[in-house]
């Protein structure tokens, strides 16, 4: 396992696209979208560190974008990444899959994409889990629903 | 390589003899519902149906303050609720970058283990009722209910017992909390073979259970299955072992690795995993120091502005906590990562052309938990 | 060399004849046949309440609890208010069912069990019917229900029931060579097929005994082999609940499903009862040789209450299998019957056939 | 001849395999061990739950029909589901100043989760936990309960609970 330092070295010098922040726990890498399926790629299948296992894939609504958080680890040294990406189109938000590089993903995106709305291209299955298609996206900040949501005077 | 592991890939016919398995059926242990296209007695394709019990915990937990998430982790996966609350309290004491007391931290291992073992106690209950051995279930229960009482008598409830706090535990445990865990231990181990002799030796249940839907190692690791099942396929994926946490890197204890990947070695994780526990309670019992039942904290706990993630093992797998924060007393999105909802998706590609009764053994050795799911 | 007040002959000898004193001989007859009729009726009913009771009390014993403790004493009225409840039961009409085959299902299981009844020996003279091919007519009989089963699973246009009718019907086909071949050992050494023929060559030496390791080897396979065939046990794939709900019978309700249930248990005594019969020496009391002391003592205890409890024995060996194995799977089962039970009853029959033909069994 | 021999030893293996668990269930048939179903209504009387047993949220009261509670809203804050609902009013106390005490002490089991945050963050340890757990009621109104009892009063000096 690398420390921090030499984590952040390593994937500045394989992704100098990307933005890299120490955070405050695990180094943060920040892709573009459009960049993002590539990207994944050689996260999956470099060498040195190979990021073979997604942890967990989810979004937050950030209210101007959504930005999607990826988890990994890599099950041979130990190295453990957040990768985010923003989708900055609220109206239809859309990134690529990744469902063909960790195959979790997939059912990871189903639910990010019941409960956010965010389209992921080239999904195989893109359907929602939990709730009809015209429900709403209620992981949304914006999201309202009178009926069973109450709000509880704090 | 990833090409080869897909194999989750579902063509639907007209004339498919579909069978519904659930949402209530009695192998799937909940409200699960499995779309199994049959052939003959072969399963050709399998499509979880999730959703039935969703709740909403993470948008409900975005109004609540961080001692009021707990409750709600209890009931994602309410056989490892301890640990659930354990993730979102770790969570918050490395956010404010609190030390517990030690005798937190290890009563917290203490509950740890109690927990999981009372968890695979019901796992192997359900695992032989799903077999067909019925009496296993009683016997399964009858040494559950052993580490139901000690809940009982230190938390007051037997199941979703929010004992965790950010900052340390609820109360201080029952005085004869660790006399009491040990004559668990104690009995325990003289019924553990009783198990050996009922299940895991029996010819029947090795023909049901061995080379039954193998899992190799890669598949696991694609799949995120983590947990007894993830170990079974020799996915070292114990977050005690990973990302200590607790006292869990002062304690010497074996992770518990099968190679085979098939039920029968998911089904010895579990048994080897009982008697790891056992020897990690006996290890811990005695060493737990007086002291505070919990550190000091302020009455509103806020994080200051940022990103956190906890893991944590539960009885089935990893939890992850992600808690975005924006510096006030709820957090912004709370995410939690739970582990079956990446072992269920596995189900799949494993009972595929198999039997109908495989996909029983198979669903049982996975050990899913149908809340936690949903969530 | 019995003792002939507890040979039930002189009864119904005596029915007989003071019937035809002032009825015509065919008024008799039909009058016979009903009482006969009635009291197989209610045997049939006491019986299959009680086995539920016993079955519900032994697993409980097993696992550690109480069982039915609630209704009576002991329990021991808890079926009665199950059956009660059942017959109050909602009969739930099925949508695209074949009502009439639905309906007529479960009566066709429930007479195939009730017929095997007849033939079997219940104490010295206490006989329904003796049959010189007593042994084949059973088994005849006995593989009717399957028939029944394969109505139900297919009548009720459900899936489960319909793989599980398809299970019941593969295991009973086959494992019916299982238990012909196993009882034919037993004919072998008797020598007939009469039932009543059977018990009396047992008055010196059960053939379990006798027949020494064949017999053994005979017993075993027929034991495993008849809790197969009644859908029971470690081969209760039928109505495997954790895969098929229910199997053949999840879509009945009410009185219907009790028949099935009591179907099933009535099929556990009859298959118990020609385990006692063949093996035990039926209501024999237990001999040894030439010890005349010993088995002049052993004849005093009624031959009903020899032939009750051998059955019963055997009927808690098949309970004690169900509550301790797993269930196996369909192709293991079959793989059981074909690969193993089948050739070794058959080596089994030769070896009898020898070993009678030697002579080296116990006279 | 080999596979012949594997033959025989594989049935002798299965039978010894199949004998071990029926061992097990035999030895509890012949010697039954201890009943570990509880026999419920009968042995409500022995029936005793653990002391901290977390059963209902109960107001303990003094034999003067005093209680602690000083109708701050603390645990109405604090209630996760909004269980619990405070009513007060306002008296006058011995100088004629109008004071505040709770009038209503509201508490709905319904949907209590039994999270034990109110008795935890409660300033003066007026609530505790009650071990009663037979909750089962034919109307589910009767599940809201007023948890001070009629004409009681502040408790202001003593020991705390």
């Amino acid at each position: 396992m690398k420390n921090k330092e030499e984590l952040i070295g390593f994937l500045t010098r394989l992704f100098p696209y990307a933005t890299i922040q120490e955070g405050n726990q695990y180094a943060e890498l920040f892709i573009p979208a459009d960049k993002w399926h590539e990207t994944a790629q050689i996260l999956k299948s470099n060498d040195s560190i190979p990021f073979d296992y997604l942890i967990s894939l989810t979004a937050v609504d950030y209210l101007t974008k959504f930005t999607v958080v990826y988890h990994l680890e890599s099950t041979s040294t130990h190295d453990f990444i957040v990768v985010k990406t923003d989708v900055e189109n609220r109206e239809d938000p859309q990134i690529d899959t990744v469902s063909d590089i960790w195959i979790t993903a997939e059912f990871h995106e189903r639910e990010v994409y019941d409960l956010f709305g965010i389209r992921f291209n080239h999904h195989p299955d893109l359907r929602r889990f939990f709730m009809e298609e015209d429900d709403g996206y209620p992981l949304r900040k914006d999201f309202k629903d009178e009926i069973n949501i109450i709000e509880l005077p704090n | 390589m990833s090409e080869e592991i897909i194999k989750n890939i579902i063509v639907r016919e007209d004339e498919d003899y579909i069978v519904n398995m659930g949402p209530q059926h009695p192998s799937t242990h909940g409200v699960l519902r499995l779309e199994v296209c049959l052939h003959g007695e072969f399963v050709n394709y399998l499509i979880p149906h999730i959703g039935y019990i969703h709740r909403g915990i993470e948008k409900m937990s975005e109004s609540d303050t961080y001692k009021q998430i707990i409750h709600l982790t209890d009931r994602m996966d309410y056989l490892s609720a301890h640990m659930n609350n354990e993730a979102v309290c770790l969570a918050v004491e490395n956010a404010l970058g609190i030390e517990v007391p030690e005798r937190v931290k290890y009563i917290r291992v203490i509950l740890d283990e109690l927990t999981r073992l009372a968890s695979h106690h019901l796992w192997w209950s359900a695992f032989g009722m799903d077999l067909g051995a019925l009496t296993t279930f009683f016997y399964g229960m009858r040494d559950r209910e052993k580490v139901l009482a000690i809940f009982e008598e230190s938390f007051g409830s037997r199941l979703l017992h929010s004992f965790n706090i950010p900052g340390g535990l609820m109360h201080d445990v029952h005085p004869n909390f660790q006399k009491h865990t040990m004559e668990f231990v104690r009995y325990f181990r003289k019924k553990l073979p009783e198990y050996k002799q009922l299940l895991t030796d029996n010819i029947i249940f090795h023909n049901r259970t061995k080379g039954i839907g193998i899992m190799p190692c890669e598949t696991a690791v694609a799949f995120g299955v983590t947990g007894p099942s993830g170990r079974g396929s020799g996915f070292a994926c114990d977050v005690r072992k990973v990302a200590p946490y607790g006292v869990y890197d002062k304690i010497e204890f074996k992770e518990i690795l099968h190679e085979e990947g098939d039920s029968f070695s998911r089904y010895l994780v579990r048994m080897e995993e009982m008697e790891e526990s056992l020897n990690i309670l006996e290890h811990v019992v005695d060493q737990v120091p007086e002291g505070d039942y919990t550190a000091r904290m302020k009455p509103i706990i806020k994080l200051p502005e940022g990103e956190y993630f906890q893991r944590v093992e539960t009885a089935r797998g990893e939890l992850g906590v992600y808690i975005v924060s924006d510096g006030k007393k709820y957090p912004y999105r709370i995410k939690f990562r739970s582990p079956n909802f990446s072992n269920l998706f596995v189900l799949n590609t494993l009972a595929k052309g198999g039997k109908i009764a495989d996909l029983v053994a198979i669903c049982g050795s996975l050990d899913l938990v149908i809340p936690d799911i949903d969530r | 060399m019995l003792l002939e007040i507890f040979s039930f002959s002189t009864l119904t000898a005596n029915i007989d004849k003071s019937l035809h004193a002032w009825m015509a001989p065919w008024l008799a007859v039909v009058t016979e046949l009903v009482i006969i009729g009635i009291v197989f009726l209610l045997f049939y009913a006491v019986l299959g309440l009680f086995l539920v009771y016993l079955e519900r009390k032994v697993c409980a014993i097993i696992q550690n609890r109480i069982g039915p403790n609630r209704v009576g004493k002991w329990g021991l009225l808890q079926t009665v208010a199950d059956f009660i409840k059942l017959i109050t039961k909602e009969l739930i009409p099925i949508r695209n069912a074949d009502s009439f085959l639905f309906n007529l299902a479960p009566f066709i299981v429930i007479a195939a069990s009730f017929m095997a009844m007849a033939a079997i020996p219940f104490a010295k003279g206490l006989h329904a019917i003796d049959l010189n091919i007593g042994i084949f007519y059973i088994i005849a009989v006995s593989s009717l229900g399957v028939v029944g089963i394969l109505i139900a699973g297919w009548s009720s246009n459900s899936k489960y029931s319909l793989i599980g009718a398809m299970r019941s019907g593969a295991q009973i086909v086959s494992y019916e060579l299982s238990v012909g071949l196993s009882l034919l050992a037993v004919v072998v050494f008797a020598g007939t097929m009469q039932l009543s023929a059977i018990v009396e060559s047992q008055a010196n030496g059960w053939w379990i005994f006798k027949g020494h390791i064949p017999a053994l080897i005979a017993f075993i396979i027929y034991l495993i082999a008849s809790t197969a065939e009644i859908n029971r046990g470690p081969f209760d794939l039928a109505e495997a609940e954790s895969e098929l709900t229910a199997g053949f019978h999840t879509e009945y309700s009410g009185i219907k499903f009790a028949f099935f249930f009591l179907a099933e248990y009535i099929n556990m005594f009859i298959v118990a009862a020609i385990a006692a019969t063949m093996f035990f020496g039926g209501w024999m009391p237990f001999h040894i040789g030439h010890w005349d002391a010993f088995n002049r003592v052993m004849d005093y205890i009624p031959s009903v209450v020899w032939f009750f409890g051998k059955t019963f024995f055997i009927i808690y060996l098949i309970m004690w299998f169900k509550w301790t194995f797993p269930r196996l799977r369909i192709d293991q089962l079959l793989n059981l019957e074909w690969k193993y039970l089948l050739p070794l009853s058959l080596m089994n029959i030769v070896i009898i056939a020898f070993v009678v033909l030697m002579g080296w069994y116990f006279h | 001849m080999n596979s012949v021999i594997k033959y025989f030893t594989s049935i002798f293996k299965g039978i010894r395999s199949l004998w071990a668990g029926m061992r097990v269930t035999g030895k509890y048939f012949v010697s039954p061990g201890e009943i570990v179903t509880e026999q419920y209504p009968e042995n409500r009387a022995t029936l005793k739950m653990a002391e901290g047993f977390k059963g209902e949220v109960i107001m303990p009261h003094d034999e003067n029909n005093q209680h602690h509670c000083t109708g701050c809203g603390i645990c109405e804050l604090n209630c996760p589901n909004g269980s619990i609902e405070i009513i007060t009013k306002r008296i006058p106390n011995e100088e004629g100043k109008p004071e505040r005490v709770i009038d209503k002490h509201i508490y709905h089991l319904s949907m209590c989760t039994f999270c034990e945050l109110c008795i935890k963050t409660c300033p003066s340890h007026a609530l505790a936990w009650g071990q009663d757990f037979e909750h089962a009621v034919y109307d589910r109104t009767k599940l809201t309960k007023v948890l001070n009892k009629p004409g009681s009063t502040l408790k202001k000096e003593g020991a705390l609970l």
